[in-house]
């Protein structure tokens, strides 16, 4: 049987067969009865042929379960298509080569880990002149003016930082994501800069690992870098979108 | 266990010697400023509680008195003192007076010093009696139930809400944990004052507040009684009221404390002089209180790379282990912490995690070592993190750590859901039962990875700490020494609580601490 | 909040929050789109604010997703009753002692793997003597006769021994699954015996690791055990159960 | 490696002249009589192929023409040589006459020995030759593009269809498996033929083809190019058709094989002397083909405890090894199997699987001995069993194993799943990486646990080998000696397979791989 990408199912270990593993913790004792509630909420989600395989009394009147069942739905997948950065791969030097051609100037970034957030590993790790996996960090680059805020930043300290220092681009770091906080603390500094009218002044990309592109847009942002990324990546992003902007 | 690393003694003798020259360089400090923390310390452990209507501590509006009034050189106690003499009233009904706005203490008669120290060192000393009685009836508990095999069973909750936490925390100890951690909210080291009563809304944790610690503590107790197994209870004695939570801690029965000579001043952003005077103070609080106190020296590795910086969690052991002595902490009360956070695609990676792990035993054979999980490098992929998690206590048991912070497979996700928890319990039992002697059994090759990996870290901690002891500690963190982090004397948050005390500067717990601590002798 | 056990949900740090951990392949390469096919797929399945935490190419153009999402479906576990072995704990003694005095005589059951199925290790750990987790097997019970037919038995052969030697019960072993052959396996012994006007005679009971008495009475038998079950469990339902059944 | 276990070199070279006595003990056995499976395999070997038109192959409706009239004593290589000279024919046209029912081969005139013999060896020669190309060829794609490093990742792929077997295994073999077993459909063993061409509906595996084998081969040698890493091939040749297995992966290109001297007999109640003849012969072609053997004695402790019966998995391990030399198998062709089976509860379980593992690598050094994974322990707990796969990966490269058998998270649940198999391949990438040296770093303490074991496990298979020679391996296997099983001499199946040859018994094999393997010297 060949893929067909309008129909695409969990794979075990036959096309179509819709394997899927699951686990969860239910406030129940361990007993026939709880596994069947186990089973009864697999079924609710669709799964069908259900094996609780797993229970485990956790105390306190919880249980742990793991469930594999068959997942009927599919997906088309070929409707799908999620928006990325789509700016050309470019290395430390050809990214220095470009802004020192086509720009008249030096870009000016500003990062910061915003909110009570005081997570700066990853923000250091794109900005910072050690960088990340071997990768030089945006203050290496001659041709970038790097400023780093640290963590904890107000977003209205940066926006008044990123004003006073001339910043082409503003990029916020956001790694806790408990209760949704940096949807807010995102949502907030765009809501910030459009009161201001500072919306179109400054590239705005946000970075961590729970960050996509996709999210990045929808919150109206525009970029946004997930678990993994490596500096260069960031900085032909910006050496290239900043160029297009100015034109 | 016989030695497995062949370790330079007077490489340790120098080590030593360089850390105790360090802790000698901040006595001038300790001994001649007072902070706004120590003060309301001061004013909680003469007995005043509660919070104004605006749900200020009563403990911060008796102190901002006096120090708007430029008088706290003189130290809180005595100006309570003679409030509670000149009015005839309760040191707490004074601080209710202040919290009204219907007195100020600075301005009242001064009452003769000798009658006002008698009343205050009688209060302070029945304070101190308390916490001496709190402590041995823990003691006595832990000998009645006894404490889990080592390495003990570390694991936190996070919830935010203290009645979740509970859950959590029974839930785990029948699970096997020995050790419960309340994490605390993210922004409560940067309060300047302790939150109270209790909480359900914190945020990645639960604040700290005394009401929160007595729900926990009995908890604890209850779970402890059903399953026949004392439960320690851990919070953070961090951040800009340390000495408040020592003291909180003190009377609640806490058992062990995150307390950290350095931590607050690198990740917190804390004032130094600010950080090092609570610090100390905080540490005879604990070490009278017979508990444990958990060093931070794992967060260096969260930021700088385990390999190029192990060295400094080494040195750093060693410094917090002076500090720790000058405040009059047993060993058994050092719980020096390091970290097992190399990056496990590393060729050898656990070899040299066994070096530091070993060679942190052998250095620190009385401390209660506390060994923190890899976390940095933990991944989405919770079947790889479980396994991170699995050679992590292989580690602890290889190397016989005392207390084992217990890594969570969902580490790079989420704060711990409560099968999330089991499962590390469940890691830990299967590993150090499974593996229980497995550290008797071996023994390391004189001239291999992990010999030359351990005599590395010793080398490179002496000159470190050689460094250190020469320019001073305070200088040394400005050089930007420990976890490539760099703090300003003068900035950071808390230095306007700096206080430069006066000729008479006046509080009575230094003395009775002190005194206290020599007495009591060792937990069992 | 206490818990109501009218809306029982999977449960994380918080009662209600109904945190649910999935994890499947889909035939897809990695990219984004994939891992927007795996959110939607568990959306599908009812789950919300799904998050894809984890994807990893498995080469041949396949990759694994682990995900965690909030469940919004409850059960009401109020109604969920699920049969069980009722009888009495009895151990060894207690059990030869019954039989030696509530019955006539010995006892006679008859063991065996059916089918294709030559996993004898979970019958054995029932029926030889040295048992199980340090208890007897029914072998060792002086009141029990005993006979263990071992590996791939057709269903026809164990009838016909079961006759032949007049045994009380038939102990079945079903551990292989794969594509519902154990399903298969059981419901033709039954209707076996029910063609030759054999199925009162016995006691039929079925034992393996995905067997649970609920299946074993759905599939026509008198008791299923499932994983982990002893010897005495099993001597103690038999000893009963024959005597109830002569009376 | 430096030696970690002291060993008493007198008890090995006991054990190893009771392994040899007990492999003589089988010789008459071996020389007086063959089987129907031999037969058959020599039809194949004579380059005759195809089922008739019920499927069954031609390869039996000729023997089974000749067993019917009782010559099969003389060998079937005669009959068919006879056949194909008489009428003109080639061979592969005279079993399609036998199969028309147009030709019995045991009625035609008998041509001049001489020449029906010179005939044959010519046929036979030529089909030697192809092996020997076929050996040759795959050497050297070996050595072009390298084999994984040791220890091997040998995984399984278990779908029942080839084509979706292709699929995970070329997944895998990206992954970084270096090896693919695919399991065979449950019932294959005990059938007495061999099914024929690609097939696509098995039962927990896939039937052994050489149509299959060949399928897989190529998308094997595809894969390893795309890669540039050999991925070696595995089937069974194990059962009723054992030595027609050999024969179809000497001809495809197998790289092992799983090939057992007793495993059959106890596990698939084969009858003990079909087995042993059929093990010779199928090993004479092994040798040839330069296969490694994998030898069962981990299925040992599926049925019997682990600590109990490890002596028995050790002294079978020296009976394979006497039993695969009379056969020709050079070491390395020697995959050795023991297995991971100590229940993971157990205190200090992990020191006695080391102890087993490393004894089991100090005694057959050159060996490629094949680990064996937990399995019958592993819980429907994925997470708990991913750990016991970590610690199995851990003692392999601690103890320096050859071929692993990767364990599955999910072994208590299902036949791997795509994302089970990648997990796997994870585990021990990361565990084989992380902890690469640690073998080479430690040393056992001469008087601990481990020690005490491995000798405690040589002495009992010592004693279990001497016993054994004493009575004779069919009478010690009818007495139940290993996996608890015991076997009647004259019960099982296939006995009546069992001929026993006549005095002019030919068939040119024999001669020919012996030379052939004498002749062709170690692999690289
Ligand atoms: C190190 C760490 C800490 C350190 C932080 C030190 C520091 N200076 O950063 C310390 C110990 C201080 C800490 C504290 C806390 N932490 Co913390 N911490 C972690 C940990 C272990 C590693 C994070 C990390 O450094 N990753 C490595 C970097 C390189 O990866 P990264 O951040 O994803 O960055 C990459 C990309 O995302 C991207 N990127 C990131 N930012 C940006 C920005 C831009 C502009 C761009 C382009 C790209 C980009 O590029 C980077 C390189 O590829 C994680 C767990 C984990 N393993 O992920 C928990 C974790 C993030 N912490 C957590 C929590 C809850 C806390 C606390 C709230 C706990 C508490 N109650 O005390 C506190 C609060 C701190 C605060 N106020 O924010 C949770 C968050 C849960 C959630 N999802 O909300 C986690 C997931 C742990 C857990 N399971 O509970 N933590
Ligand atoms: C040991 C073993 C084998 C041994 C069996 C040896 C033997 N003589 O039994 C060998 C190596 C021969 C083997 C072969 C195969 N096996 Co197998 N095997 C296992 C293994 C590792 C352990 C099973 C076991 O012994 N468990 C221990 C016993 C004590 O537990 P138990 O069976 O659950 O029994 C308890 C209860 O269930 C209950 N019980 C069981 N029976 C009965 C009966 C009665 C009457 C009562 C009252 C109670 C009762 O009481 C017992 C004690 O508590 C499992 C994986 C696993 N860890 O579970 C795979 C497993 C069962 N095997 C599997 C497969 C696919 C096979 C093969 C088909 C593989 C192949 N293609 O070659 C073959 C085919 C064999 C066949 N024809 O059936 C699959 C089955 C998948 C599925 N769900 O269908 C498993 C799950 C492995 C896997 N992940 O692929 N196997
Ligand atoms: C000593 C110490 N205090 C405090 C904390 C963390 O919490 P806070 O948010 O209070 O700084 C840590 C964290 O590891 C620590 O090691
Ligand atoms: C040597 C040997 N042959 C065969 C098998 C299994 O398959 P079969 O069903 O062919 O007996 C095994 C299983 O482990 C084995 O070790």
């Amino acid at each position: 049987m060949e893929q067909d990408f309008n129909r695409v199912k969990p794979y075990g270990d036959t096309l179509g067969d819709g394997k899927t593993q699951l686990s969860f913790t239910l406030p129940l004792p361990a007993s026939p009865e709880a596994k069947e509630a186990a089973r009864r909420l697999a079924a609710k989600m669709g799964l069908e042929e259900v094996e609780v395989v797993y229970m485990n009394e956790l105390g306190e009147g919880f249980s742990f379960f793991i469930l594999y069942g068959k997942c009927p739905y599919s997906i088309d997948t070929t409707d799908i298509a999620v928006a990325r950065v789509e700016t050309k791969a470019m290395d430390f030097y050809q990214v220095n080569q470009f802004i020192k051609e086509k720009m008249s100037r030096k870009i000016t970034v500003i990062g910061a880990c915003t909110g009570s957030d005081a997570h700066t590993v990853g923000l250091d790790a794109i900005l910072n002149m050690k960088g990340f996996a071997g990768e030089y960090g945006l203050e290496r680059y001659p041709q970038i003016n790097t400023i780093n805020l640290g963590s904890q930043v107000p977003n209205e300290i940066l926006i008044k930082e990123a004003v006073a220092r001339r910043a082409d681009a503003l990029l916020v770091s956001q790694i806790v994501t408990q209760k949704e906080v940096h949807i807010q603390n995102l949502t907030e500094l765009v809501e910030l800069l459009e009161a201001e009218n500072l919306r179109d002044r400054f590239l705005l990309v946000i970075g961590g690992p729970r960050i996509s592109h996709e999210l990045a847009l929808e919150l109206g942002f525009d970029a946004g870098f997930g678990p993994g990324t490596l500096p260069t990546e960031v900085a032909a992003y910006l050496a290239q979108t900043l160029y297009e902007k100015r034109n | 266990m016989s030695e497995k690393l062949k370790i330079d003694q007077a490489r340790v003798n120098s080590c030593r010697n360089a850390a105790a020259q360090i802790a000698t360089g901040l006595e001038d400090l300790l001994h001649e400023y007072t902070t706004t923390s120590i003060e309301r310390t001061v004013v909680r452990l003469l007995g005043v509680d509660g919070v104004d209507q605006f749900d200020v501590p009563l403990a911060n509006i008796v102190v901002e008195q006096i120090k708007e009034k430029g008088k706290l050189e003189q130290g809180i106690a005595y100006y309570l003192g003679n409030a509670a003499l000149n009015k005839g009233l309760s040191l707490q009904e004074v601080a209710e007076g202040v919290a009204r706005d219907e007195l100020d203490l600075s301005e009242l008669s001064e009452q003769p010093e000798d009658k006002v120290k008698d009343f205050i060192e009688k209060t302070a000393l029945t304070k101190i009696n308390e916490i001496a009685e709190i402590r041995e009836k823990r003691f006595k508990r832990q000998q009645r139930l006894g404490l889990g095999k080592k390495p003990w069973l570390y694991v936190i909750v996070a919830t935010g809400n203290i009645y979740e936490d509970v859950k959590q925390a029974r839930a785990a100890a029948k699970q096997g944990a020995d050790i419960i951690a309340v994490i605390r909210s993210t922004a409560q080291s940067l309060l300047d004052y302790v939150p109270y009563g209790a909480t359900t809304e914190g945020f990645g944790g639960t604040y700290a507040t005394q009401e929160n610690f007595r729900i926990m503590r009995e908890a604890l107790d209850e779970v402890g009684d059903e399953i026949g197994r004392y439960i320690q209870l851990v919070n953070y004695c961090s951040g800009l009221c340390m000495p408040e939570i020592a003291a909180m801690g003190a009377t609640e029965g806490l058992d062990m404390m995150l307390n950290d000579a350095i931590y607050g001043i690198l990740f917190r952003d804390i004032n130094m002089n600010r950080t090092f005077i609570d610090q100390h103070f905080s540490r005879m609080i604990n070490a009278f209180a017979g508990v444990i106190i958990n060093t931070g020296e794992d967060n260096y590795l969260t930021t700088a790379d385990a390999i190029e910086a192990g060295h400094t969690v080494l040195a750093s052991n060693f410094i917090n282990e002076a500090l720790a002595e000058q405040a009059g902490l047993m060993s058994w009360q050092m719980g020096l912490g390091h970290a097992f956070e190399i990056d496990p695609n590393l060729e050898d990676g656990f070899l040299l995690e066994l070096a530091q792990a070993q060679l942190t035993r052998q250095l620190f054979p009385e401390a209660n070592l506390k060994y923190m999980p890899p976390t940095k490098y933990m991944t989405a992929n919770i079947f790889k993190g479980h396994l991170q998690d699995g050679l992590f206590n292989l580690a602890a048991i290889i190397t016989g750590q005392d207390i084992q912070l217990l890594g969570m497979l969902t580490e790079a996700i989420h704060t711990p859901f409560l099968q999330d928890r089991a499962l590390s319990i469940e890691n830990a039992h299967y590993i150090f039962n499974n593996a229980a002697h497995f550290g008797q059994e071996i023994t390391f090759n004189g001239d291999g990875i992990i010999q030359q990996r351990a005599e590395e870290l010793l080398q490179q901690s002496e000159a470190l700490l050689k460094d250190i002891a020469a320019n001073g500690l305070m200088d040394s963190i400005s050089r930007g020494i420990f976890a490539g982090i760099s703090r300003d004397k003068n900035g950071g948050k808390g230095y306007q609580g700096v206080i430069k005390r006066s000729e008479n500067y006046y509080n009575p717990f230094f003395r009775l601490l002190r005194e206290g601590i020599t007495s009591y002798g060792t937990r069992f």
